[in-house]
């Protein structure tokens, strides 16, 4: 069958997941090295990565509102806070300072936080629906401004800012995954859970994007006055984009202190929203492993600007002078962003694409 | 005269759209463009006019001059300044702004004549009089398309490139287009017509070009053009006698191949 | 029988009356057109019948149920459908993907199902995919399946669209300038569609259309609008010789000018 | 009576800070449709060079200085790495503006030094009477600055022609091309004058204690401003920001009488709380146009 | 683990030391006597963009001279010390704070400055998972109760009884208003302010702010309208600059005390001066930059030509229990994180060379005894190089005398 890899012989086959051979292919290698991974590199990369995949799980989220649905939102870090805390609340133990139920085991709380948050997503809805563009992307970042304020007033569910509580605690099947055991440190562990929940998380937001209803949101997005002439209820679509997105950010909220263990009201700003905004753009909006690339740039990017300036030899490594290491980190940061996006608007995706179509006309590149 | 001289374009840095195109839009005359959906009628008026930029076009080789001196590498303003004007394809018009502003923002490279040029634009369009006030983006399509033509005369451009200007009009408002072609053109202003109609455009024009895949086919006379065999059948559609009759030609066609 | 019955239909907005006093019937299987001079109303007629613009006054009768009031989405479900008079496609979806949207309300599986996609949305999505090749079998789109629409040729995409109101399986099919822009080739080919879909398909239409060649060969019946109101109804011929008609819109020359 | 009055007036004069920042960035999005995030460091940079020019120039020249400097600054942003993203997508534009805040936030950071800087501005903390009550001086300097700034824009606006050629560049750059405006030149102006406005604006601010680090922060209160007003009017960014400042203020002094279950601190975010409320009833804001849609 | 854990196996050093994790037989990157060895510290600091840079970077820098103080006058045990290599910028959250921790945590011993509370709490089960002794940029009370960590000076909680005792005593308040950031910063001195409050018999309001010029308003008027006789501030400098300021311009007329990171010298250009120079008090856990002691006077030599700042004398003064702790470590002969901890626990007092009484930095009792409950207060003065003067020596009021400390005062 060589020669004519995208031949079909059914709707079936077109349809399929991992429709081309390409596809599959890269599919798999990209699994195994996963798998590998933990196994060759350093605990606080795998943390790095680990935090790299709860994140791509939020930015997946993000994207199902904002790449398919186009409803910009900069509301993610309120949500991500609603899960972070159910999960937190559910799986902590009471303490007298911060409230706890006890709950531990994983899959209950980590469901309970997505439930939550996607309730409070189906709250607020009904005023996004009447919004539009930046008027959109501004209330929902009142929301991020309401809901730091709560949160650092009730002090018995977050503990209060700059004093923070303990994250949800992972208990999987009885085992304590953020404690090193004899067969793996809690480092491994927590990389491979993260790592399954991604590709869970990911299939089914790929599954959802590619049916009916992503079908739905791309036209709300891209025309939503034809979309509802053609018989998509703009309401219903909305709604349930928003509230698809606020169960993503629940889940990957409940899991992004996991690997800190510990986390404080001031994490939840506007610049935790701008960071998943940013995500989503890096990667290229409206795919899914854009959002998944972007997370991992962006969570990977001050630990790249931190190494970067030890290859720059112009650059001291003086902590206190007058130009500092930490400066050009920050500076680093800020250019890198800039320039990246000048260089492809249309993100990681837009680069992999050209690569891509490189590849598949070589060496016939023009 | 504005020349293109063995003009080609390219977008993207791949897609080579023309291929060396030669044209010539003599002083006071309407020259004709034709050509298939695709031929590149638009995007030798974007050259004219220098907004290739904007869609990642490029001139790769030739070049365009206004009498004799190359204007490719202007900016579209500089162009525009020197009253080169291009009223573009699909109306454009700016649909949040009110009719008078939109008029008012064709005018901006003419600000001293500005209340002149508007009184000439209700003159030409009572329609628009009488909606100046509305948001433009309310109006009808083909009072968008009045809207867009106005615009473009708002700056007395000494050569108007219009692109499909009958697009979406009623016949009786297809005439009066036409009459207005005509009148602007004798009160001086050069016109290059790309028309999808093109007996219209044809009964007005002095000359005709042809282009086909970034390629010049045909350079002749309107009147010439008019009597071409092939046009009159493939632009003029004077082959056929109904669209009835065509559909049972094609059906046929069909089922043979 | 009539599918749709609209009776006395006047909109405005603030101050301009865009429809004044409209009514009339579309019969089984009818092809009838509507015409007038720019922004005589006809767009807004549509916009009243798919439910965009809600109308101050008259009723709207379709498939045994009064429009008026209704959303889109909701008239959309009960059979109508139309293209628009600019191109209204999704332009980052391929075509395949624009005519399932059409199809969507031939699917009722949730977003639950959507999520695990093995089951009811894996066998609906077949069930409808089959569905849209039909119409870009029918359509001859078939090299332009996996294309985004924004890319392809506007002649290409003014099909697409109408593709994508087939696949809604319509009872009543509104056109809203399907030949504007065309050249004389893709003319014809549109043409060629319109009646298949009539004679093929039997699905009656509405067409708005400024194309004289095209109204007078294949409408059953016209209706000539200005400044909202109906000024003339009645098959292509009478309209055509009626002086009201030649005065407000085709003008004196139209014979001479449109084939 | 009084104490409400008090707090009136110096909501009227924060709001008028929040003005000056709206009115920024307004005009950044009427001629680009992207909000600019790199305002509050344009902001931070205005109060820092205050500091170090006033020893050398006065107050009131390193002012003006200051803001023409930044407004420079701003332009040079402009040129570099915003001209390039012409027409690419606003969002994108904007994560770009986040990263151009970074930069010269970080920047700017490192002149700040260890100590709190002082603008040496000549009012202080003196106040005088005002209608009965004692109002700080510098409040009443803020409200007559925000004023005549908004008058002067707004008749620039009016008379000249860039008021409309940013408009039609924000709705379609090909077709304000096409009618002969310079493109650049309008994002060069809007740019310029936001940079210029938000220095300004961080020179008010610090006026009360001094220039630190986190006195950027201040900016995003423009935020729930120009959404209130209604994004793309000025009239809008400037009643906005004042009711921002007014409803902070009021909220500061009354709240705790009457609604303490809100929780302390409840009037910094009250202006957003205002916002949803304004939207619930007007989506587009007070002064908004809503959005043209047609089929 | 199946991949080289992280924890080094102990190993002999030089001088029969024993040795794991962030010592090695190689020198110091710029070591004084290249022939011996390296003991690295790690250093987690706010050093950009965060709240408490101005802070931060004196500290760091203090601490830089410190260790280099130590090595000049020989190392530790045959080793020299090196504070440069793992430097890090948690720009004051606690992931990034965490993050960095883990690309350090394989290399260094042990911490010696870990800055700000809820940060270092990210990193708190680590840190005592790992027996990584650690020194505090912060004086909060949490830390009297947590092993690996090396508190100096009396906490916020302490500080501020003392305070409340000293305005009592000396200024007769009757009534005190604790106005505060959010956090245990803030809250462990409201919290003190309140117990002594109680003790003393005088009202108590507590008002929480959040920093920012423009988020003042609720404090003033909170201030200015309850007109308490005395007002305990812990915010940053240009918080309290703004409510000082403001207060006074509103005819509030009594007394703020504010803790020493309330305080930056450039307050006293601020169009506040006058009235933060009428009404403006400071506590201070020990004494500052111009005092003639010998740790005092090391430190300005070890400085010289920086702008002063008690930022340095704090980082400065951090550092001893940590240079006692190793050197009672290399003693043991026992370098390794669990010998080091355990040098910790043997530690009863600290020899800060005047700059904190004797007695002060006891490490092996319980909390309750162990805690410093000294603090001194300072006023604004134009002439003195960081803006304060003494007014009352070293201290312990009546509150923090007979306070039972059983857990943090916030909690
Ligand atoms: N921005 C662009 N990027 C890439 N290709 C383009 C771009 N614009 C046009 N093209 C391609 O260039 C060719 C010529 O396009 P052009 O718009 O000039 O044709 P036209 O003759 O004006 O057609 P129409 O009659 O449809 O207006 C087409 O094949 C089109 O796909
Ligand atoms: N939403 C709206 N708000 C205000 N006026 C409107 C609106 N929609 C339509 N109009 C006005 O109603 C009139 C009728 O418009 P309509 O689009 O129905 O015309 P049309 O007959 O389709 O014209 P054309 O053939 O030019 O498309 C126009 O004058 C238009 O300005
Ligand atoms: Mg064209
Ligand atoms: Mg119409």
């Amino acid at each position: 069958m060589k020669g004519r890899p995208e031949l079909y012989t059914s709707y079936a086959q077109d349809m399929a997941f991992l429709n081309t051979r390409p596809k599959r292919a890269w599919s798999l290698g990209l699994v195994v090295l996963a798998l590998l991974v933990p196994f060759l590199i350093t605990d606080d990369l795998l943390q790095l990565l680990a935090t790299g995949f709860v994140a791509a799980i939020g930015a997946i989220g993000l994207n199902i509102v904002t790449g398919y649905a186009g409803q910009v939102s900069l509301g993610h870090a309120f949500f991500l806070a609603i899960g972070a805390y159910t999960g937190a609340a559910l799986s902590g133990s009471e303490t007298g300072r911060v409230i706890g139920f006890g709950i531990t085991s994983l899959p209950i709380w980590l469901l309970a936080s997505g439930l939550v948050a996607a309730f409070f997503g189906v709250l607020v809805a009904p005023v996004a629906v009447r919004l539009r563009g930046l008027y959109l992307a501004i209330v929902t970042l009142g929301l991020v401004f309401l809901g730091e304020h709560v949160f650092r007033e009730w002090t018995s569910l977050t503990g209060g800012p700059g004093v923070g509580r303990p994250a949800a605690i992972p208990e999987l099947f009885g085992v304590r995954l953020d404690r090193d055991n004899a067969v793996f440190t809690a480092a491994q562990q927590l990389y491979l859970v993260m790592f399954v929940l991604l590709v869970i998380f990911g299939v089914l937001a790929r599954n959802l994007v590619r049916s009916r209803v992503g079908r739905a949101f791309a036209a709300v997005r891209d025309r939503d006055l034809a979309a509802s002439v053609i018989g998509v209820d703009l309401t219903k679509y909305k709604v349930l984009a928003f509230a698809v997105s606020s169960f993503y950010a629940g889940v990957a909220g409940a899991l992004l202190f996991v690997i800190n263990g510990f986390f404080d009201p001031g994490s939840f700003s506007l610049l935790l929203s701008v960071q998943y905004i940013a995500m989503v753009l890096i990667g290229g909006a409206g795919t899914i492993s854009g959002a998944i690339m972007g997370a991992l740039f962006i969570t990977l990017l001050p630990r790249i600007t931190r190494e970067l300036p030890a290859v720059l030899p112009f650059i001291s490594g003086d902590a206190t002078g007058a130009v500092t290491v930490f400066q050009v980190e920050a500076v680093l940061y800020g250019v890198l962003i800039i320039v990246f996006l000048i260089v492809e608007p249309r993100g990681l995706f837009g680069i992999w694409v050209r690569v891509r179509n490189y590849w598949r006309t070589w060496p016939f590149s023009y | 005269m504005l020349e293109a001289n063995n003009l080609e374009v390219v977008y993207d840095d791949v897609m080579l759209v023309l291929r060396g195109v030669s044209l010539r839009v003599p002083k006071g005359q309407v020259v004709a463009l034709l050509g298939a959906n695709g031929a590149g009628k638009t995007t030798l008026m974007r050259a004219f006019s220098g907004l290739l930029d904007v869609h990642d076009g490029k001139v790769t080789k030739g070049s365009i001059t206004l009498d004799g001196e190359p204007i490719h590498r202007l900016s579209p303003a500089k162009i525009a300044d020197r009253g080169i004007k291009q009223a573009l394809e699909g109306r454009r018009i700016l649909a949040e702004l009110t009719v008078e502003e939109n008029l008012k923002v064709g005018g901006h490279a003419r600000p001293r004549t500005l209340k002149h040029n508007l009184d000439r634009c209700y003159e030409l369009f009572p329609r628009l009089l009488e909606r100046r006030r509305q948001s433009a983006g309310y109006l009808s399509g083909g009072e968008q398309q009045m809207l867009s033509i106005g615009r473009a005369l708002m700056s007395e451009p000494s050569y108007l490139l219009l692109d499909e200007p009958s697009l979406g009009l009623a016949p009786l408002l297809v005439q009066q287009i036409r009459d207005l072609v005509v009148k602007i053109n004798e009160q001086g202003t050069t016109v290059l017509l790309v028309e999808q109609n093109a007996s219209m455009a044809l009964s007005i024009a002095d000359h005709g070009y042809v282009l086909e895949t970034g390629k010049v086919v045909m350079d002749k006379s309107a009147a010439a053009l008019l009597a071409d065999d092939d046009i009159r059948e493939f632009y003029l559609g004077l082959g056929t006698s109904s669209f009835r009759a065509v559909k049972h030609y094609k059906r046929r066609k069909r089922w043979l191949s | 029988m009539s599918v749709l019955q609209v009776t006395d239909v006047r909109l405005a907005f603030d101050g301009v009356v865009a429809v004044d006093g409209v009514s009339f019937e579309v019969g089984d299987g009818e092809l009838f057109a509507v015409i007038g001079p720019n922004g005589a109303g006809k767009t807004s007629i549509f916009n009243v019948l798919s439910g965009v613009y809600r109308p101050q006054r008259g009723t709207v009768r379709f498939g045994g149920k009064d429009l008026i009031g209704m959303r889109p989405h909701r008239i959309a479900a009960l059979g109508m459908a139309r293209t628009f008079q600019n191109i209204e496609l999704f332009s980052h979806l391929t075509v395949v993907d624009n005519l399932m949207l059409g199809r969507h309300n031939h699917m009722n599986y949730g977003a639950l199902s959507a999520f695990f996609w093995f089951g009811r949305a894996r066998s609906e999505e077949l069930k409808n995919r089959s569905a849209v090749e039909d119409v870009i079998d029918f359509l001859e789109l078939e090299q332009w399946r996996r294309f985004p629409v924004g890319l392809l040729p506007y002649g290409v995409q003014k099909r697409v669209e109408l593709g994508r109101a087939l696949a809604m399986e319509p009872r009543l099919l509104l056109l809203d300038e399907p030949v504007a822009g065309m050249n004389v080739e893709e003319t014809e080919d549109m043409a060629r569609f319109i009646l298949d879909v009539r004679e093929e398909l039997n699905i009656p239409m509405i067409m708005v259309e400024h194309d004289m060649g095209l109204v007078m060969d294949l409408a059953d019946r016209v209706m000539v609008m200005d400044f909202g109101r109906p000024i003339r109804t009645g098959t292509p011929a009478e309209v055509q010789e009626d002086p009201d008609v030649i005065r407000a819109y085709l003008g004196e020359q139209h014979r001479s000018v449109a084939s | 009576m009084d104490e409400f009055l008090q707090s009136l007036i110096r909501g009227l004069g924060t709001g008028s800070i929040y003005s000056l920042l709206a009115l920024g960035f307004v005009i950044i999005y009427k001629s680009t449709q992207v909000i600019s995030f790199a305002q509050p460091a344009f902001m931070l940079a205005g109060a820092v060079l205050v500091s170090y020019l006033a020893p050398q120039v006065s107050f009131f020249g390193a002012v003006v200085l200051a803001a023409a400097i930044i407004a420079v600054l701003a332009l040079g942003v402009e040129r570099t790495v915003l001209r390039p993203m012409v027409g690419k997508p606003v969002f994108v534009v904007a994560i770009i503006t986040i990263g151009v805040d970074v930069v010269v936030r970080v920047v700017t950071n490192a002149f700040i030094g260890l100590d709190v800087r002082q603008v040496g501005d000549p009012w202080g903390l003196t106040t005088m009477n005002f209608l009965g009550a004692e109002v700080q001086q510098r409040y009443l300097v803020m409200i007559g600055t925000t004023a005549v700034v908004t008058v002067a824009l707004f008749a620039f606006f009016r008379y000249s022609r860039i008021g409309l050629a940013m408009r039609a560049v924000a709705y379609d750059q090909e077709v304000a091309l096409a009618q002969g405006i310079s493109v650049g030149s309008v994002f060069a102006l809007s740019w310029a004058l936001a940079g210029g406005l938000a220095a300004l604006a961080g020179v008010f601010v610090a006026t009360g204690a001094g220039v630190d680090q986190q006195l950027w922060i201040v900016a995003l209160k423009a935020l729930p401003a120009i959404i209130l007003g209604g994004l793309e009017s000025l009239g809008g960014a400037v009643v906005g920001g004042l009711a921002v400042g007014i409803v902070e203020s009021l909220f500061g002094t009354y709240q705790g009488d009457f609604a303490p279950w809100l929780g302390p601190n409840f009037a910094l975010v009250a202006p957003y709380a205002l916002m949803l409320l304004v939207l619930l009833v007007r989506p587009y804001g007070l002064f908004g146009k809503r959005e043209v849609e047609r089929l | 683990a199946c991949r080289g854990g992280d924890g080094a196996a102990p190993q002999e050093g030089a001088g029969g030391i024993k040795v794991d994790v962030g010592v090695t037989k190689e020198a110091c990157p710029n070591a004084v006597d290249k022939s011996k060895g390296c003991i690295y510290l790690g250093t987690i600091s706010d050093l950009t963009e965060g709240p408490f840079k101005t802070l931060a970077v004196p500290i760091t820098d203090a601490q830089k001279a410190f260790w280099k103080r130590v090595n000049d006058k020989g190392g530790i045990g045959g080793y020299e010390v090196d504070v440069t290599k793992y430097v890090k910028d948690n720009k004051y959250n606690p992931q990034i704070h965490n993050q960095v921790y883990q690309e350090i945590k394989g290399n260094i011993l042990a911490l010696t400055q870990t800055l700000g509370s809820p940060t270092t709490a990210a990193i708190l089960p680590d840190l005592e998972n790992t027996q990584m002794v650690s020194v505090p940029a912060s004086w909060t009370s949490l830390w009297g109760f947590e092993e690996v960590v090396l508190e100096s000076g009396a906490n916020y909680c302490v500080e501020s009884m003392n305070t409340v005792d000293y305005a009592v005593d000396k200024l007769s308040v009757k009534s005190v208003m604790a106005v505060h950031l959010a956090g245990d910063y803030g809250d462990d001195a409201a919290a003190g302010a309140k117990i002594a409050a109680e003790k003393r018999g005088l009202t108590f309001e507590n008002v929480t702010t959040q920093s920012g010029q423009d988020n003042q308003g609720g404090a003033i008027d909170a201030v200015v309208s309850k007109k308490p006789d005395l007002v305990v501030l812990t915010t940053g400098p240009t918080d309290a600059a703004v409510i000082i300021g403001q207060a006074a311009a509103r005819g509030y007329k009594g007394k703020f005390i504010g803790t020493s990171p309330t305080w930056n010298p450039g307050l006293l250009k601020s169009p506040a001066a006058p009235a933060i120079k009428a009404l403006y008090l400071q506590s201070a856990p020990w004494k500052a930059w111009a005092t003639e002691t010998v740790g005092h006077t090391a430190m300005r030599a070890a400085l010289p030509g920086v702008t002063p700042n008690d930022g340095y004398t704090a980082g400065w003064v951090w550092a001893y229990p940590l240079k006692a702790a190793l050197e009672k470590a290399a003693a043991n002969k026992d370098l390794t994180r669990a010998g080091l901890l355990a040098a910790v626990r043997q530690l009863n007092s600290v020899d800060y060379e005047g700059m904190l009484p004797s007695g002060a930095g006891n490490f092996s009792a319980s909390p309750q005894d162990a805690l410093f409950r000294q603090t001194l207060i300072y006023r604004p003065d134009d002439a003195a190089p960081t803006g304060v003067t003494l007014v009352e020596e070293f201290f312990t009021g009546q509150t923090a005398k007979d306070f039972k400390f059983e857990k943090p005062c916030y909690q």
